[in-house]
């Protein structure tokens, strides 16, 4: 009979003592943030989706060795490159990053090692067609300079 | 409350007193629409619906006659406590769409509806011809008059209710109580 | 310990193999033996038996192959000495025209010993005993390995696909599989 | 009598209002608590504090296509939500909100809210019967038993209160608690209120509101972690909208009880301007605590639901029967 | 041993929880035989999410590989990684440098609270209550804040490399996690006064779903699923592996067997990763984070290997074998929820669904884990 | 007498029982299951009860007693619908059928 009160009892208690912690955080100020009014600066090491990186000259740093595309787990990046007469380097022609596949696992970057890719601090990418995330990684770069 | 004393002149339809009679007459037609359901529908289910209806309306009736009390008793415990158990029940014992169509007489139809007409019919017509006195009211059959009595005069009724409930739960438990295996 | 009397329980079963040198192994010396011997047990097939192998350099300690016949008894062995199943896998080895089934035990024990036990059976016919009467856990992961390999484990009282789709009648961890 | 029968169709249409609007707005109360509790903002977009939020909700539930499952009774399928709704708008009727307004004043009030609540669980029943869902099912033979099981020590601690009060007459009751908060039923040794035990009451009497009004920590009715949605899994569109309101509208009503049978109805704390203010002040305090205690709790079971009304708060609702009745006899 | 379920008799009904239903936390299905509210039978159907990782393990080099890992279990990755990083060390001999071992140690116990503080939400959330869920993920956010500002994402790291890791942490991040410690400290009072001691909570879980020994250890139960049950077993401790041999810390263990002991040994759990972290972080030695001498190409010589680690979710294995080409010749991802999910089927059996579905969230379910 | 003013008059009432009794017999004879009948019987008993409550408004010196009379009623038909609904219950489980005529064999 003793212990049939006591359970009540503490019972009780425990429901008050919860009901005061909620209390509690009821005063507390939100700690979320309003997303498509607000946003969040993305961390310096954010790995987005890659972008290319240019020279002083504005040309991109790329030399069109292909091991971004070997280490590529996915296969989503298509890059071409032609050698014009004269010039040691190659030039970049068409790099396509197919973000559709990406999974941002930054292989990429890793195995470059011509400084020519970064990572894009781009988190709300969404759309309704597949097309959008076929990235012209060299229109973004023009586009991004102008 | 309701005046006891009869109204010379028929009412208008718009006055107070001529909707009061339109909202009796609203009654009328829940308990019997509500009783119609109740004994025809095919649904077990839908008869319960049909009974609280006319429970409902049944409740209406009391209230007209003087009596709130009986009327709140009567929701109380016909919808909330006997209709509550009958869908409990047929819940936990009828399967869907149990139907077995023609397995009783064609005449059962016919014949209940005879007999239902007869009976009805005939308590009708006793009603109607049968003159009945008037006698003066020695109280007003308040809430606290009904305490009073219940508790002085027909102790035995209220002892019986108490019994024959108290009975009925244990009846109940024990016929219904299956024992769960494992 | 529980590894000698484990590895003395598994040559009772496998007397047959007993005789034989790479049986018994001296541990120490196995780390500098270890590619000269892989390269060797590529060219002619491993014998049932049982192995200690290194810790450190597999993760396991003890390596018992035993033929399909012997696989009750064995499990038998690691489910006295109070072993948990950990996982069941094949291996497909194409080239010998032979499917693995590899069983990992190991124990919730401070005392600690991972077994592998493996058979070997034919591609053709895959057909290993079921030890889900041993381990019950042992349902889900042969489950698992007749969807990748199409090993059928006789006795298994559900062998439908779990992983794949219900009707799944290919087994893409083998080798001749092309998505 | 006709007076007063006109009154209760002018009240009804009020009372309509009033729930649809403290549903509606409930449910934004709620949101809105329930975010200060887990500390984010809540429905802020819409006006100001998110106050358009509840209409917009009301208009796109209206906008919605009611679905009805294949094989359900459509009758009682669509009849359901309007039977979960009923109970609470008869109920305002008779509940005084301040000494003049109230609808129509019935002197066994009480029990006509009771009657009226108790037809509630009907609604569960038809709902998860119709829909033709094996959860619905479940969570409507869950909802009844629970209803039935709290309805008893609920319908018994009141009437330690009527028996205190000495009348099923809400006024009535409200009346003998007016003077200042030390009559307050919930207060015992002053007043008419000898009983030392009616704060147990108040608690068993808020416990068992909870439960009856299917609210958490007693929502076993929806428990959607297990039943999906309960009853209401497969309603949308204003069937669901309908549901909805009843649930508010039966906490008001249930919050209104507890306000006047132990926080002295209208009556001011310090005899201060008693008034239809301090009724609405009580009752959306005891609302906010049913949204508290809601965002605090987690569910019980089933077996615990029944246990808890079965083995503890039926007895000990009994004692305090017996102990009150005793008391009132001695002094 | 779970059996197919029969036809339906009078008496019972077959109720399908999930694969799209609140308690599942994912596709998960679970097809009930219920009579009423008790369950007759269950059959739990999985892999609807089945991505075939052990395929795509043949067919990709071991680097490439790496970052299926982390995607294997969304809410612990770095624990995953953790065991296949070791694994091809360990098979090609690569050498770890100590602070790179110490960091790892680090992250994966902060991956470790992450995960079981949303398991605790997720779990009260189960039971009902949503509150605690969202002060967990508060806690989890400041987690992963820390995380994303070394690995640069916020669940699917990919942050350990064969050799060492992908970035170094700064000060900041260690700041960051001295503060975080007794901040968690503080919410996990805060977690005891609101859940823990909660009386309606406690009567829910305790003797719901009793697992002996000897069931745990039929089904290679592991984590909480085992300990919960008295058994003394976590990978860290009885295989040590990594730096945690270095840390002094403890292994919850109780002996009821119910969801409350496996609730009490997460809770606890997270305390002694709390004592981890701040021990990695008093003894983080300098030095490089990759070793010096690392082969280009990774080809581990040909045999077999196998490396058990103990993940947010349990004892996590994978075996290697090797042909000693640059791509594995098989992997076997050995994953714990597999295992404890097994239990479900035979130990549900007879309860209500209420406690049945308490039971699985007791168990930490990750879909995809189980799926692969 | 208007039609308005029926609520005055003991007949509207009397009448209005003998239907709701009419009611409860064509539903006992017809229904097959016991579920409908016990249905049935609430209208019976509800028919009764009206009666005994239009005589205590209009005829009875004592308007105490049929509303007592009434409650009794009431409470009858509360425990006749618990004893009944508990034994198709028990029927239910023994015959899986709720219809009176698949439980012929039931013998005292």
């Amino acid at each position: 009979m003793v212990t049939y009160f006591k359970d009540i009892y503490s019972g009780l208690v425990s429901l008050f003592i919860g009901m005061e912690v909620t209390f509690k955080e009821f005063f507390k100020p939100t700690v979320t943030v309003q997303y498509p009014y607000e946003t969040l600066t993305m961390t310096e090491k954010y790995r987005g989706h890659v972008e290319l990186i240019e020279s002083d000259e504005g040309k991109p740093n790329c030399v069109v060795c292909g091991l971004c595309q070997r280490a590529c787990p996915s296969a989503c990046i298509t890059l071409a490159g032609v050698k014009p007469e004269g010039e040691k380097k190659k030039v970049l022609t068409k790099y396509i990053l197919d973000f559709t596949r990406c999974s941002l696992c930054g292989s990429c970057v890793e195995s470059c090692n011509f400084n020519a890719l970064e990572f894009s601090k781009e988190y709300n990418l969404a759309s309704t067609r597949r097309e959008d995330f076929i990235f012209d990684l060299l229109q973004r770069l023009e586009a991004r300079n102008k | 409350m309701i005046s006891s004393t009869p109204i010379a002149a028929p009412p208008a339809l718009f006055s107070a007193d001529g909707l009061v009679g339109v909202i009796f007459l609203v009654m009328i037609a829940v308990t019997i629409i509500g009783g119609f359901i109740a004994c025809n529908s095919e649904r077990l289910v839908r008869a319960v619906a049909g009974l609280i209806v006319c429970f409902v309306g049944v409740a209406g009736l009391y209230y007209f006659l003087n009596s709130p009390f009986v009327a709140m008793m009567q929701v109380l415990i016909y919808v909330g406590a006997v209709a509550v158990t009958i869908s409990f029940a047929i819940m936990l014992a009828a399967p869907e769409e149990q139907k077995k169509i023609g397995v009783s007489s064609p005449l059962i139809g016919p014949f209940g509806f005879g007999t239902a007409a007869l009976i009805a019919g005939g308590f009708s017509v006793l009603a109607v011809r049968t003159e009945w006195p008037a006698i003066a009211k020695i109280n007003d059959g308040s809430i606290k008059k009904i305490g009073i009595q219940l508790l002085t005069d027909y102790s035995m009724v209220f002892e019986l209710i108490s019994i024959v409930l108290l009975i009925a739960i244990i009846g109940a438990l024990v016929i219904a109580r299956v024992e769960r295996k494992n | 310990m529980i590894i000698e009397k484990t590895k003395l329980a598994f040559q009772k079963l496998l007397p047959a193999t007993e005789p034989e040198p790479p049986a018994v192994e001296d541990p120490g010396e196995e780390v500098e033996e270890e590619k000269g011997k892989k390269a060797k047990v590529k060219k002619e097939p491993r014998q049932n038996g049982v192995i200690e192998c290194d810790y450190a350099v597999h993760g396991y300690h003890l390596d018992a192959q035993v033929a399909p016949e012997q696989l009750i008894e064995a499990v038998t062995i690691v489910d006295e000495a109070e072993f948990f199943i950990e996982s069941i896998t094949g291996v497909d080895w194409i080239k010998e025209g032979q499917i693995e089934v590899v069983y990992d035990f190991s124990r919730y024990d401070f005392d600690t010993c991972r077994v592998v036990i493996r058979t070997r059976v034919n591609r053709d016919n895959p057909v290993v005993p079921t030890i889900t009467t041993i381990y019950a856990g042992a349902n889900w992961h042969e489950r698992e390995t007749h969807d990748f390999f199409g090993i059928k484990f006789d006795g298994h009282p559900h062998l439908i696909p779990l992983l794949l789709p219900e009707d799944a009648d290919f087994h893409p961890l083998l080798k001749d599989f092309k998505a | 009598m006709s007076l007063t029968l006109l009154n209760v169709i002018f009240a009804v249409v009020v009372a309509i209002a009033f729930a649809a609007a403290n549903a509606a707005y409930l449910v934004w109360a709620e949101r809105r608590g329930a975010a200060r509790i887990q500390r984010r903002p809540g429905p802020n977009i819409n006006g100001p504090f998110g106050l358009l939020q509840p209409p917009l909700d009301g208009i796109k539930l209206m906008a919605k296509q009611l679905i009805i499952p294949g094989g359900a009774d459509k009758v009682l399928f669509i009849g359901a939500p309007v039977l979960a709704m009923y109970p609470a708008i008869m109920s305002f009727v008779t509940i005084p909100f301040s000494d003049s307004i109230v609808a129509h004043n019935i002197n066994v009030g009480i029990l006509m809210i009771f009657a009226f609540a108790s037809t509630g669980s009907m609604s569960l029943i038809f709902a998860g019967w119709s829909s033709r869902n094996k959860y619905s099912m479940m969570s409507a033979v869950r909802a009844v038993s629970q209803s039935v099981a709290y309805e008893i020590p609920m319908l018994i601690t009141t009437i330690t209160v009527v028996m205190i009060a000495g009348s099923m007459d809400l006024m009535e009751i409200v009346h003998q608690q007016s003077s200042s908060i030390l009559h307050w039923n919930i207060f015992p040794l002053l007043g008419k209120s000898h009983n030392i035990l009616m704060p147990a009451s108040f608690l068993i009497f808020f416990i068992c509101t909870l439960a009856e009004t299917n609210r958490a920590p007693f929502d076993l009715g929806e428990a959607e972690s297990e039943l999906v949605a309960g009853f209401h899994t497969e309603y949308g569109s204003m069937g669901f909208g309908l549901f909805f309101m009843g649930e508010y509208a039966n906490i008001v009503i249930g919050s209104c009880m507890t306000t006047i049978l132990f926080l002295g109805g209208w009556s001011c704390p310090f005899g201060l301007f008693p008034g239809v203010w301090w009724f609405l002040l009580k009752l959306y305090l005891l609302i906010a605590t049913f949204i508290w205690i809601r965002w605090t709790f987690p569910r019980t079971t089933i077996y615990g639901l029944l246990n808890l009304s079965w083995k503890i708060l039926i007895p000990l609702s009994l004692v305090n029967l017996l102990l009150t009745a005793g008391l009132i006899k001695v002094f | 041993m779970s059996s197919p379920i029969q036809l339906q008799t009078d008496e019972t009904f077959v109720l399908n929880v999930g694969p799209q239903h609140p308690a599942t936390h994912g596709v998960l299905r679970v097809k009930m035989e219920m009579n009423g509210e008790y369950i007759v039978n269950a059959e739990t159907v999985i892999g609807y999410i089945h991505r075939m990782h052990e395929k795509m393990g043949e067919n990709k080099t071991y680097p490439q590989y790496l970052m299926n890992l982390s995607r294997m279990d969304y809410l612990g990755a770095l624990g995953y990684s953790h065991g296949h990083v070791l694994v091809v060390e360990k098979a090609a001999g690569i050498e770890v440098p100590e602070r790179a071992e110490y960091i790892r140690a680090i992250m994966v116990e902060l991956n470790r609270i992450a995960s079981h503080l949303f398991w605790f939400g997720a779990f009260v959330m189960d039971l009902g209550g949503f509150s605690p869920l969202m002060y967990a993920l508060q806690d989890r956010e400041y987690i992963l804040d820390m995380l994303e500002a070394v690995t640069g994402s916020r669940l699917t790291y990919c942050y350990f490399r064969f050799g060492g890791l992908y970035n170094d942490i700064d000060d900041d991040f260690i700041d960051a996690a001295r503060r975080f410690i007794p901040r968690m400290r503080k919410s996990l009072i805060k977690y005891d006064k609101l859940v823990t001691g909660n009386i309606i909570f406690r009567k829910r879980l305790e003797g719901n779903a009793l697992l002996s020994k000897e069931t745990c250890r039929k089904y290679g139960a592991s984590s909480a699923v085992a300990r919960g049950s008295g058994i003394n077993f976590d990978v860290r401790k009885n295989e040590p592996y990594s730096v945690y041999p270095d840390f002094d810390f403890d292994v919850p263990v109780y002996h009821e067997g119910d969801s409350l002991a496996r609730y009490m040994v997460r809770m606890k759990e997270m305390e002694q990763s709390l004592r981890i972290i701040e021990q990695g972080l008093d003894k983080l030695p300098d030095g490089p984070i990759m070793p010096k001498k690392k082969p280009k190409l990774i080809k581990p010589p040909a045999g077999d290997y196998y490396q058990a680690v103990e993940t947010a979710r349990g004892s996590f294995g994978v075996r290697l074998v090797s042909d000693g080409t640059k791509t594995p010749y098989r992997l076997k991802l050995r994953s714990p929820t597999y295992s404890n999910m097994h239990l479900f089927d035979e130990s549900c059996r007879g309860m209500m669904i209420m406690d049945a579905l308490a039971f699985m969230g007791s168990l930490d379910l990750v879909i995809p884990e189980i799926d692969r | 007498m208007s039609v308005l003013t029926l609520y005055n008059s003991l007949n509207t009432f009397l009448i209005l029982g003998a239907l709701l009794f009419g009611m409860g017999v064509y539903g006992i004879v017809t229904r097959k299951t016991f579920i409908g009948m016990l249905i049935a019987a609430e209208l019976l008993l509800a028919g009764a009860s009206v009666n005994f409550m239009a005589f205590n408004r209009f005829t009875a010196p004592d308007p105490v007693v049929g509303q007592i009379f009434t409650l009794f009623i009431m409470a009858i038909a509360a425990a006749e619908a618990a004893i009944g609904l508990s034994i198709v219950i028990a029927v239910y489980h023994h015959y899986k059928s709720i219809d009176a005529e698949d439980t012929v064999q039931l013998k005292g």
